[in-house]
């Protein structure tokens, strides 16, 4: 068992490092990463949202709907905990 | 070809697809009623059919489409002069049966009485839906219902016995099915259709490995029903089931249904000019000639009475299939005409030992000594129906033997005349000793020697398809034009081939 | 050479880092080292993630002097990382302990159960109760 | 409207969901005919969207009036209006079945159950209808959660079972999360329609291959692809019966779809064709599954096991339709997504329905069923029936568009294995049957004609159960009998223009 997982998470980490080899440099500013989508929350983020914080602002308004996303997996979670954990106290009826 | 479009082959198809429904809500509890539902739909069924033959013998086909899959694939059903033949034959022996029937499992006081008259009404339903198939899909569809719908009928005794039967059937009826599910599906991207067409559809679609390993699938899938052999072991095991089941189904309705598709297949799908080219007839013909003799010689070999009777069967389907493998116009002719003619004759014996086995509880061929004096109706239809499938004029078993044997020499295979010669002579070595023995040897201690008759509600079915094969060699046109119906589809098929 | 292993010198760690974690949750019989394996794995995660939002020069998404009313210079893209990324591992980080929590949730029930979270012990005794 | 539809159809159970707990803190009964009502509202809208883009084509909402790909936005085609059909209709059905199973298993935790109930449906619901990768990630998440922690609360085992899952999961989510970041790095963009337009420069360079292969793996995972199932069959056998007849038909088939949404629409088919030999190993790898299901199914007595190692089996049928890659396999496959959803619902609601009528699960405990439960069982021979592809249901249907598929690719090996499949599964299933109808063999019964002999008295599983299991029996007839339809005006649009 030990040997078959070694031998995926070697296989699994060549593989992760071959794809690095086509990577931008790391902090390249004309990465695609950085030069496609991004430009324009850094420069509309104030005039749009009206917040200086640029991650504020992607986080709440432009992709907003993954953070509504994220509170329901802490609701979620939170509901899995009570259901797994939560025991009948005493004198409770059925 | 004029084509009609009419909903009638829907209706019989679904008529007795309702009856099942109905004859399901009503139960165990209303017997009468249950039971005359499923004679309202046989007679239903049966006048929907014969109101279609007219129309047919015009030269017209009937046609109606069900639902469209897609652009050439759709369930649709088109009734030419060969499949109204096999819809004529499995709709009129439907009357016969059911009224057999309810005194079959009356008098024997059968389980599960509604899960039978279900199944079978079911069965018919779909046996009437091959027949009238417009194409290989819709053929598929109902072929695979009617497997489905002939299980609760082989394992209907539920003895240990009855399942293995079924565990038998099902093993070696699904597996054809899928087989045939894959040689349908090339042939469609193939050709892109499925539609049946007098002499064939699929010359020059492929190479000539291709097309005969496609031909083999399909008989390999409709030969398992067809009890070709090698693949005809299920068939005796499946002589467990209630009589009235062994003569419809195991002796009309489902085999036929595998022969009927052999048919179909070697005449409209491949086409006679096809199969000669690629030499594949004589193959098949060899095949079916082996069949012949083998299931001959293991039918001497058997002392109970209805697995005596199924080597019989596999031994003239394969006499069918043979005639039309010749790819001759008698032999074709003979194989068609076969069909009707050992439809009568087979469900007449089956009949009758279903009779024995209600009256007298004999199952086996050693038991009947001198039984014809119990019951001489019984015994001689008994007699006139086995004379007639050896062969011996004025049956109506001659006529098809005589077009057989007119094929073989046309197509110049001597042989096979030889064949179909050993084939009646083992007819009867195996049906002639029973004869003998019922009427002339001295009767065991328990046989009553005066007249006792199984129930009215067998003996009159019986004694009726007995007189019919009589009928039917002296004029093979009576009542349901079956010749003419024959002739019209060997027409069609080598006015094209 | 050197200098192409320094470029990318983040996607080496993360890499490793990552390594460690999915060896541990699947090579590992304790459960409990199992879930920090998967903790692991999980931050390797994120690591790698921040760093593509990693821009040379640049410095961190909030504009300074701006805090009230509109904005009338143009903000260079340049001086300012990638917001995106951070944003995103926002959420993965709270979905990360979302899991983490349900995770020792059921491992409280299964202590419950059995008394032990050794894998192997815990195979054994519902080997011998039969289950 | 279609875009309001497209809004509710997430929004309404979600906050539903949160309504649960305050509902059921005054009245523990309400919450049963609540979620029933409320997940009327998704089956709805879905089919709102599905009927406007039958009519007007494919549209796109925008979430926070966002354009894309700065903001999220919901991609709506044919194809996943029509999962999501399937997904809001399945979890309707699901939902009315368990109201006597939940009561019965689960009594002290109705409350909670409901909300994750519910919470798991949006989650696959968004896993669905979202255009977004990342996106994805984030509902696939919500319906994780929610599945581990419904498992974990199932029978003896069930908290093992379900720690493993979330193990396993978390690295299938991860991977996926990987293969999203790798995407970002090289395109910099998140949304799927802009990454389509962008990766078909990219091919060639390596970090889309990796992409690719973590995508893969992820989803593989996720969906229970042999070999990656390890943690499938303890999983959903040991849950709560209401729970894995939801969990089991749509986890399964919502990782098939986002297999199918990526593979063909955010990679370009000839990509995942040509570039990388992907589909010669999953076909293979569904083979395998195929057969190693149907024979672990063989081995089992529990009828809930076997249904769960046949869903592995099913899983590799729609894989094989997609490796195939051609028109017409993945239509199969896509037909497939639907009927197997409905069959694998009907079987798991039948079971349920036994396991609360009789408290068995053993196959050889189910003597009489067919007198005590005619209905039921019914249901199951229908369904049982067109699992061995016997026409007109609808497994026979999409068996033949997938061997068409493999005739077409002249991978026969494939068409071998789908066609004993068949095979394996009609042995499965007439044995449950035997069992069920013909047991009653005591030496006794076989001469007395069952006349008076023991009578048995019918004991039907209870109204709010047989409902769904006879509506999804009917569906199996119908769907087949309508593949036609539903392919000529649905799928085939469904199917990625590219083909």
């Amino acid at each position: 068992m030990k040997l078959v997982a070694l031998i995926a998470v070697f296989m699994t980490g060549a593989l992760l490092i071959y794809g690095v080899e086509d990577m931008p440099r790391w902090g390249d500013p004309n990465s695609p990463a950085s030069s496609h989508v991004s430009p324009k929350y850094i420069q509309e983020a104030i005039e749009k949202t009206a917040t200086p914080n640029m991650v504020s602002a992607v986080l709440a308004d432009y992709r907003g709907y993954d953070t509504l996303g994220e509170t329901s997996v802490i609701y979620t979670a939170a509901i899995a905990c009570i259901l797994m954990l939560r025991k009948k106290r005493k004198g409770e009826g059925e | 070809m004029d084509v009609i479009y009419s909903s009638r082959p829907l209706w019989a198809v679904l008529v007795s697809m309702i009856a099942a429904f109905l004859i399901l809500a009503t139960g165990e509890k209303n017997r009468n009623i249950r039971e005359s539902w499923t004679i309202m739909a046989a007679l239903a069924k049966f006048l929907i059919v014969l109101s279609m033959v007219p129309v047919i013998l015009q030269g017209k086909v009937i046609e109606y489409t069900i639902v469209t899959f897609y652009p050439g694939l759709l369930l649709q059903f088109r009734i030419d002069a060969f499949g109204m033949l096999f819809g004529v034959i499995a709709s009129s022996l439907w009357i016969l049966t059911s009224f057999y029937s309810i005194g079959y499992v009356r008098g024997l006081n059968e389980h599960a009485q509604t899960r039978y008259f279900f199944a079978f009404a079911m069965c018919l339903s779909s046996t009437i839906g091959i027949a009238f198939s417009a194409n290989l899909l819709t053929f598929l569809v109902f072929y695979e219902i009617l497997t489905i719908a002939t299980y609760p009928l082989v394992i209907h005794s539920e003895s240990k016995e009855g399942i293995m039967a079924g565990r038998k059937y099902l093993a070696y009826t699904l597996t054809a099915g899928c087989v045939l599910l894959f040689a349908i599906a090339a042939i469609y991207y193939m050709t892109g259709t499925l539609d049946f067409k007098a002499g064939g559809f699929i010359a020059g679609s492929g190479s000539s490995a291709v097309l005969i390993m496609l031909f083999a699938m399909l008989i390999m899938g409709f030969g398992v029903k067809a009890g070709l052999m090698p693949m005809h072991e299920w068939l005796p095991s499946a002589m467990v089931a209630p009589t009235p089941v062994s003569a419809l189904l195991h002796a009309v309705a489902v085999v036929k249904a595998g022969v009927f598709g052999c048919l179909r297949v070697i005449l409209y799908v491949f086409g006679p000019g096809l199969l000669h080219d690629l030499g594949i007839w004589l193959i098949m013909a060899y095949i079916a000639s082996f069949t012949i003799i083998v299931a001959g010689f293991l039918a001497l070999g058997q002392d109970h009475l209805k697995r005596r009777l199924a080597f019989s069967t596999i031994n003239n389907l394969a006499m069918i299939i043979l005639g039309a493998a010749l790819l001759t116009k008698s032999s074709m002719t003979g194989g068609i005409i076969h069909m009707a003619n050992h439809a009568f004759m087979k469900i007449t014996l089956f009949f009758c030992a279903g009779a024995l086995h209600v009256k007298v509880h004999k199952d086996y061929v050693s038991q009947l000594d001198g039984i014809g004096r119990q019951m001489p109706l019984t015994m001689g239809a008994f007699a006139i129906a086995a004379i007639g499938l050896s062969g011996i004029p004025p049956m109506s078993g001659f006529i098809s033997k005589w077009f057989l044997c007119l094929g073989a020499l046309e197509a110049n295979q001597i042989i096979f005349l030889f064949v179909l010669m050993t084939s009646a002579m083992l007819d009867v070595a195996f049906f002639f000793p029973i004869i003998y023995n019922s009427f002339f040897k001295k009767p065991l201690d328990d046989v009553t020697p005066h007249f006792d008759e199984a129930p009215m509600f067998m003996v009159i079915p019986l004694v009726i398809t007995a007189l019919l094969s009589i009928v039917f060699g002296i004029v093979p046109d009576a009542f349901f034009r079956f010749f003419s119906l024959t002739s019209l589809a060997v027409q069609n098929i080598m006015g094209v081939g | 050479m050197l200098d192409y292993i320094i470029s990318k010198y983040n996607f080496w760690i993360y890499v490793v880092l990552m390594m460690i974690g999915l060896y541990a949750m699947i090579g590992k019989k304790n459960l409990i080292k199992k879930l920090i394996g998967m903790n692991i794995f999980q931050s390797a995660m994120i690591l790698f993630y921040v760093s593509i939002g990693v821009k040379a020069g640049a410095t961190v998404p909030i504009l300074s002097g701006h805090g009230h009313g509109h904005v009338h210079e143009v903000i260079e893209v340049a001086k300012y990382l990638n917001p995106l990324p951070h944003v995103l591992m926002l959420t993965a980080i709270v979905v990360s302990i979302a899991t983490t929590g349900v995770a020792l949730a059921t491992l409280i029930l299964i202590y419950r159960r059995y008394n032990t979270l050794e894998e192997d012990e815990i195979l054994k005794i519902r080997k011998d109760t039969g289950v | 409207m279609a875009e309001q539809f497209a809004a509710l159809i997430i929004v309404v159970p979600l906050i539903s969901s949160l309504l649960v707990p305050v509902i059921g803190w005054g009245q523990k009964k309400l919450c049963y005919p609540w979620v029933v009502a409320v997940l009327v509202v998704p089956l709805i809208c879905s089919l709102g969207i599905l009927n406007t883009v039958l009519t007007t084509g494919k549209f796109s909402y925008r979430l926070g009036g966002w354009a894309p790909p700065w903001g999220i936005e919901y991609a709506i085609d044919h194809l996943n209006a029509f999962v999501l059909v399937i997904v809001s209709f399945i979890s309707l059905m699901v939902a009315i079945h368990s109201k006597k199973s939940v009561e019965k298993e689960l009594s002290e935790k109705t409350v909670p159950f409901y909300t994750l109930f519910l919470l798991l449906v949006t989650g696959l619901l968004g896993i669905v209808i979202t255009g977004d990768a990342f996106n994805l990630f984030v509902f696939l998440e919500i319906a994780s959660l929610s599945c581990y922690a419904l498992i974990a609360i199932g029978e003896e085992g069930a908290p093992i079972a379900a720690f493993n899952y979330i193990i396993i999961g978390t690295i299938g989510a991860c991977f996926y999360l990987l293969g999203v970041g790798y995407l970002y790095i090289a395109t910099g963009s998140l949304n799927m329609a802009d990454l389509a337009n962008i990766l078909p420069d990219l091919y060639h360079s390596k970090v889309i291959l990796v992409a690719f292969a973590f995508f893969t793996v992820g989803i593989a995972i996720k969906g229970g692809l042999f070999p990656l199932h390890t943690w499938l069959p303890d999983a959903y056998c040991t849950a709560p019966s209401a729970v894995s007849s939801l969990i089991a038909p749509l986890m399964t088939k919502v990782a098939a779809y986002v297999m199918i949404r990526l593979m063909f629409t955010v990679f370009q088919p000839h990509f995942s064709v040509e570039i990388v030999p992907v589909f010669a190993i999953l076909g293979w790898l569904s083979v395998f599954a195929i057969f190693w299901g149907g024979i672990k199914a063989l081995a089992q007595t529990d009828i809930k096991r076997m249904l769960v190692y046949v869903l592995v089996a099913e899983v590799g049928y729609i894989v094989i339709g997609v490796s195939v890659a051609n028109r017409v396999g993945l239509t199969g496959a896509i037909l497939h997504i639907m009927n197997d959803a409905v069959m694998m619902t009907c079987l798991f609601l039948v079971v349920g329905a036994i396991l609360y009528k009789t408290g068995t699960r053993e196959i050889h405990q189910f003597r009489h069923l067919n007198k005590k439960m005619p209905f039921t069982m019914a249901a199951f021979t229908i369904t049982a029936l067109s699992m061995c592809g016997i026409p007109p249901a609808c497994g026979f249907f999409s068996k033949w568009y997938l061997i068409q598929g493999t005739i077409e690719a002249g991978q026969w090996v494939w068409a071998a294995a789908l066609l004993c499949s068949s095979l394996i599964n009609a042995v499965l299933f007439f044995r449950v049957i035997e069992c069920a109808y013909l047991k009653p063999m005591e030496p006794a019964y076989a001469h007395n004609a069952g006349e008076t002999h023991g009578e048995i008295l019918r004991d039907e599983a209870p109204f709010t159960m047989l409902v769904p299991i006879v509506i999804m029996a009917a569906g199996v007839i119908f769907l087949g009998i309508f593949s036609g339809k539903i392919i000529s005006s649905v799928i085939q649009f469904a199917v990625p223009a590219s083909f």
